[in-house]
């Protein structure tokens, strides 16, 4: 019977670290979908930045709390650039050719990457040590409870700022009509840059919490973006909550499934669940039902 | 016996009812119209008749037979056609094809005919656009047969759109403010255009703000305020009916007023 | 917008930008072709490879060339994709005209190459693992790399030496674990081991405890292996040592890099794996034939690149220089001669081992070309078999 | 005049055949002629997804999945079913319709973004099955492709490919040509534009994505069995997502909805690695450029917008 528990117990844990992961891709995603309605495949290449930077600043000799900082404002950065020269000059654009802006920012930015970084993986030390920690049986690194929590904590945080900052209801309202929001007032560019930025550091902080788990190299971003686009839908697209709820879903279903049915379609779980899940709720879980108006 | 018959329909959206029991009856050849405030739930009404929403409760008989819930396409295949309040044309299609697209039901098209080009997909085009060409010159835009919709003006699209609902040959015709944002000369041509309908002996259903329009052409008028059915009859005594006064001037305005300042 | 005319174009300014950048010579040069993925999943092996092919040109032409002629080396990256392969085998053929090609990074892409090689009459020397490649034997395609099954075959003598016999087996679903592990399955049996468990981890997975908690809760395990490449076995030793897990854990020539103890880390202590002579060039004895040739690759690789040496780097240094030996002994860059002198080499000592080939035998390595090494204080340890 | 050939129907037809007659006579080598058959088959896969995406107005993100099936089904009917790869070929596209068919009822139904990852999805599946059933499909290494043979000729070398694969290209597009000027063909562009309107007008919507779905389906299988007997061995990477994303690239850089406009941006995608080797490293960065700079200037595609100038010179 604890054994039972125990193996439970650590596929949670696995399940939980990676699902952070994707919930904050997940977030990402929805946060630059609600402002712009752009699905931004270049999400999980922030991951990559944030994650490389690091490592090589680290490597330069720079203490790890300021590498990951410079690291994070040089992501934010990208994403501002991203925003202003990709997305900006295509307003207007169909969705398919969005997609395909931003599928072609990330080709490009893997391309920079490899020249700039290299096409190695690297790995940086884990925060608090490598010892495993014993909870029932089952161990957990302390740094998946650096991932988990650094996830809590940015969530907690991104719904603060949009609950209760000015700035963070302009995205709010822009979200919800852009047009409206023009007309009261509201700087709609800067909101949506915001938005880029805000989600280009998201990504950036997951990228450095995780790369003493997972490893990291410059094309890591692709994985990183089908499975966090798949959890915010899952979730609903355009619900941060959802987002969050879909991540950690998919990265438990993934443990379980490897866990208790077979490992050889780990992969393909996340692609099932978003199946499944709109096969009945097309809209995804926290979606609801859509009206059309005529 | 009517045409259409609808009885104590009903929805709600999350909550909030939209339309509640509704019953009304439209005879063959007969131009009923369906008047009421902004918000009514007139083209909500619309959309629960013609299979766009499903209604939560009530019936709809088409000739007797009950359709409520049926897909639009499925309706249409019944003699149910219908106009849109915001325009639904297909833009990136010439003025013809969006005619010829309404004569889908009467083509004969059988996909692998339709992929190998045989003679017959060329009859029937032609057919086709014989018939939808007839239509066009029916309302009045055959000189715009080949433009391009989306570089039409606001009053052509609309008739573009009574065009395109009268190739599928309804037995009766839901049309939703089909003289909005038209000038007089226009109005004045779907007025026309409405009667001649209606005298072919196809029923119209018409959804108008316009109320010289209403009174000049319905042989009877529905008034809706708040999804609720307000008072139904000739076009005189509807007007003269103080509940509908008071709803379109009074209680309304005044509660407008409110909402408007709470 | 015309296809040919486009490529063209791009040719002729490439071909422009190859005289001015290379000296002079007076002669036409000897063009040897390549093909590797040096982008995309395998890059991981395609990268040294392409470095290592550069680096070798390089030297070689500044030594005054081959047959007082200069080498040119044509260079694509297939980015993975088989298809893309296809298509840059027959550009080295049709347009570049190459006389030897020495490349193909996975399996997959040398297999979708070979016909190419085959019908043009044009040597072939693959940088791949599979088995299939040279068996049966083409008569104008050689491989370097041990074969996966030899892999196999020197782990399983080491379990059957230290008394194992019941083991587990996690490995990645690329082509290189699913490579081996199949021939791993083929051959199991004749070293009275069973595999009590068989879970496997996508290629890019970030975590694999859920399958070796698996392997844990199976009772009786001796022995784990791990067939597989790239940061999969990284994560899966890390993995390892979180679950507590004490029996040994085996790898394969796949992670034959400095780069896997630095990203496995203290987990890494203990691990065995077969590996070339190449990555302890230090530790070799002084007699060793390996040990200057390993050296002098050694230096001159991790001095160019600032990265550690690898396996892979490794297989494409020797396929280049039997290559260009093979050109010398024949005195002629006559794609014919060429394959005849290639497979007439013998006693050959490269970085991977000492090749000797024979019509009936394109690799020409046999399973002492590997070595047991252990991990042991982040430093690679040779190993006698069994203890 | 050049106006009303530039508008005739099957102009297109016509300056392909026209392009496929004289690409040999000038291709400096074999290596021009594979390249250019390449470009036919990925024009063949594109206009698939052209009669999907441009005239229906559906999304998807996993069409080489299909593209996969076909790859496979010619692989494997020879090597495990004793089947003739001819036959193969023509069993595989159906089968791959069949599995559109079955597949497309529920996923059709959504729409947008959540049309876009259901397809990504079942494409990424796809290629899962394809690299793990190792014996089926040979695994991430792939599985060889018996030779096709039409009436005892064994179609084999570059310019006999080239010719195949012409002729398979020059076949789809007067199909799609056909089927744009149909009955079918407007009812999809129609509810491309509206699906309200489309199903008011008694189009049944869901049956004629479900057609558009299976006919992008049957193209992209039919391709992919080209391919693979071209190449005589197929990887799983041929199904996977990278390769759904160039098939979308291909529809959207020549221009949605246009039957040159899939050669022409299958072209782009083919020939541009092979111009781009020039740059060696910084090869992606400039393809990734290269995509966005399209993109954003030439949001409708290549050939609409040239098609357009032409005709506003022209008038």
């Amino acid at each position: 019977m604890a054994e039972v528990m125990a193996e439970f117990l650590q596929l949670a844990f696995s399940g939980l670290t990676v699902g952070a992961v994707y919930a904050l891709v997940a977030l990402g995603f929805t946060l630059i979908y609600n402002a712009s309605d752009v699905i931004n495949f270049a999400q999980g290449d922030f991951v990559m930045i944030g994650g490389m930077g690091t490592v090589f600043l680290t490597a330069a000799g720079i203490a790890l709390p300021l590498a990951a900082l410079i690291a994070i404002i040089g992501t934010v950065i990208v994403g501002l650039l991203l925003h202003r020269f990709a997305i900006q000059p295509a307003r207007g654009a169909s969705p398919v050719a969005l997609i395909m802006i931003t599928i072609g920012a990330s080709i490009f930015i893997k391309g920079v990457a490899q020249v700039v970084f290299d096409k190695q993986f690297h790995s940086l030390p884990a925060f608090s040590g490598d010892t495993p920690i014993a909870i029932g049986g089952a161990t957990i690194l302390p740094q998946s409870l650096w991932v988990v929590g650094g996830a809590l904590v940015l969530v907690v945080a991104l719904y603060m700022f949009l609950e209760h900052t000015l700035l963070g209801k302009a995205v709010l309202a822009t979200a919800a009509n852009r047009l409206a929001a023009r007309l009261v007032g509201i700087n709609v560019t800067i909101v949506l840059a915001l938005a880029f930025g805000v989600s280009a550091a998201i990504g950036a902080v997951a990228g450095v919490l995780v790369t003493p788990i997972t490893l990291t190299r410059y094309d890591l971003g692709t994985l990183f973006a089908l499975k966090g686009f798949a959890a915010a839908m899952v979730g609903g697209m355009g619900n941060p909550m959802g987002a969050v709820v879909g991540g950690l879903l998919i990265g438990l279903m993934e443990a379980f499934g490897a866990g208790y049915i077979s490992s050889t379609y780990k992969d393909a779980v996340a692609f099932i669940a978003i199946l499944v899940v709109l096969f009945f709720m097309p809209r995804g879980l926290f979606g609801g039902r859509s009206v059309e108006r005529v | 016996m009517s045409l259409l018959s609808v009885s104590n329909i009903g929805i709600s959206f999350g909550g909030v009812v939209a339309v509640d029991e509704v019953s009304f009856q439209v005879a063959p050849g007969e131009v009923f119209s369906i008047i009421g405030p902004n918000g009514a739930g007139k083209t909500t009404l619309f959309n629960l008749v013609t299979g766009i929403y499903k209604p939560l409760h009530g019936k709809v008989l088409l000739d007797g037979a009950e359709v409520a819930g049926l897909a639009p396409h499925l309706l249409v295949r019944r003699g149910m056609a219908r106009t849109f309040q915001n325009l639904q044309i297909f833009f990136r299609m010439s003025a013809l094809e969006n005619v010829m697209v309404g004569c889908h039901l009467a083509e004969r098209s059988f996909l692998l005919a339709d992929l190998l080009g045989l003679p017959s997909v060329g009859r029937q085009n032609r057919l086709t656009r014989e018939r939808a060409m007839a239509l066009l010159t029916r309302v009045g835009l055959e000189r715009h047969a080949d433009t391009e919709a989306g570089g039409l003006s606001y009053g052509v699209l609309k008739r573009l759109e009574i065009a395109r609902a009268l190739a599928a040959e309804p037995r009766i015709l839901f049309l939703d403010e089909p003289a909005a944002g038209c000038n007089a000369v226009e109005t004045e041509a779907i007025d026309h255009l409405i009667v001649e309908i209606a005298r072919s002996g196809t029923a119209v259903v018409l959804i108008e703000h316009d109320m010289k329009l209403v009174m000049r052409i319905s042989d009877r008028v529905l008034v809706l305020a708040q999804g609720r059915p307000l008072a139904e009859g000739a076009p005189l005594a509807v007007r003269d009916n103080p509940a509908v006064i008071a709803a379109y001037l009074g209680n309304h305005g005044q509660k407008e007023a409110q909402r408007a300042h709470g | 917008m015309r296809p040919s005319a486009a490529v063209r174009g791009t040719l002729r300014a490439l071909a422009l930008a190859a005289t001015l950048t290379s000296p002079a010579f007076a002669a036409d040069p000897i063009k040897i072709g390549s093909v590797v993925s040096a982008t995309g999943p395998a890059a991981f092996l395609g990268d040294p490879e392409a470095r290592t092919l550069k680096l070798y040109v390089d030297a070689l032409n500044k030594k005054g060339g081959l047959l007082g002629r200069p080498v040119e080396l044509v260079l694509y990256d297939d980015g993975g994709d088989a298809n893309k392969a296809r298509t840059f085998a027959t550009r080295l053929i049709e347009d570049d005209k190459v006389v030897a090609m020495a490349g193909g990074t996975s399996t997959g892409s040398t297999m979708a190459m070979i016909p190419v090689f085959e019908e043009a009459k044009v040597p072939f020397v693959s940088f791949a693992g599979g088995i299939e490649i040279v068996e049966p034997v083409r008569a104008f395609v050689f491989k370097t790399p041990h074969t996966d099954k030899t892999a196999c075959q020197k782990i399983f003598e080491d379990m059957k030496a230290r008394g194992f016999t019941k083991i587990g087996m996690i490995s990645g679903t690329d082509g290189f674990g699913k490579s081996m592990r199949g021939q791993c399955l083929k051959v199991v049996g004749d070293y009275g081991i069973t595999i009590l468990a068989d879970e496997s981890y996508g290629a890019a997975d970030s975590d694999t405890t859920p399958q070796l908690n698996k392997i844990k809760n199976t009772p009786g395990i001796q022995a784990v292996l791990n067939p597989g490449f790239g940061q999969g076995p990284a994560i899966v030793t890390r993995n390892y040592a979180q679950l507590g897990i004490t029996v040994p854990l085996y790898q394969s020539h796949g992670v034959a890099s400095k780069s896997f103890i630095t990203l496995a880390g203290p987990a890494a202590e203990g691990v065995r794996l077969p590996a070339p002579a190449l990555l302890v060039a230090d530790k070799l004895a002084a007699g060793d034939r390996q040990k200057p040739v390993v050296a002098a690759y050694k230096d001159s690789y991790e001095a160019a690149t600032a990265q550690p040496i690898s396996t892979f780097g490794g297989y494409a240094f020797d396929g280049i220089q039997l290559v260009v030996q093979a050109i010398e002994k024949a005195k002629s860059a006559d794609p014919q001669k060429i394959r005849d002198a290639l497979e007439a080499t013998k006693d050959y000592v490269g970085v991977t081992g000492i090749y000797t080939m024979s019509p009936t035998d394109h690799l020409g390595l046999g399973t002492e070309s590997f070595r047991m090494l252990q991990i042991k204080n982040g430093d690679w340890v040779l190993e006698t078999p069994g203890q | 005049m050049l106006a009303t050939i530039l508008r005739a129907r099957f102009t297109p037809l016509l300056a392909l055949a026209v392009l496929m007659a004289v690409i040999p006579l000038v291709a400096p080598s074999a290596f021009y002629l594979r390249v250019a058959a390449l470009v036919w088959i990925f024009a063949l896969a594109a206009l698939g997804l052209t009669i999907l995406m441009g005239y229906a107005g559906q999304v998807s993100l996993g069409h080489a999945g299909f593209l996969g099936l076909g790859a496979y089904g010619v692989a494997i009917g020879p090597a495990h079913l004793g089947l003739s790869p001819v036959l193969s070929l023509f069993l595989s596209a159906a089968a791959a319709g069949l599995i559109a068919y079955v597949v497309g009822r529920p996923i059709l139904r959504l729409r947008g973004y959540y049309l876009a990852i259901a397809t990504l999805g079942f494409g990424m599946i796809l290629a899962l099955v394809f690299n793990s059933e190792t014996a089926i499909t040979g695994g991430p290494d792939g599985m060889q492709v018996a030779r096709l043979t039409v009436f005892g000729w064994r179609i084999s070398g570059t310019q006999n490919w080239y010719w195949v694969a012409a002729g398979a290209l020059l076949i789809g597009a007067w199909i799609a040509l056909n089927l744009v000027a149909s009955p079918t063909g407007r009812a999809l562009r129609a509810l491309h534009d509206s699906e309200v309107a489309a199903s008011a007008v008694g189009v049944d919507v869901s049956r004629k994505k479900l057609a558009a779905f299976v006919i992008g389906a049957v193209y992209a299988a039919f391709a992919g069995g080209l391919l693979a007997a071209m190449n005589g061995l197929i990887t799983p990477e041929a199904a996977g997502f990278m390769h759904s994303i160039e098939l979308v690239a291909m529809v959207i850089i020549g221009g949605m909805g246009s039957v040159i406009g899939a050669v022409v941006g299958a072209a782009f995608l083919v020939v541009l690695p092979q111009a781009l080797t020039a740059f060696q490293d910084y090869e992606q960065a400039l393809l990734g450029l290269l995509i966005m700079v399209f993109m954003i200037l030439l949001p409708g595609g290549i050939v609409p917008t040239a098609r357009k100038w032409l005709l506003e010179r022209l008038s």
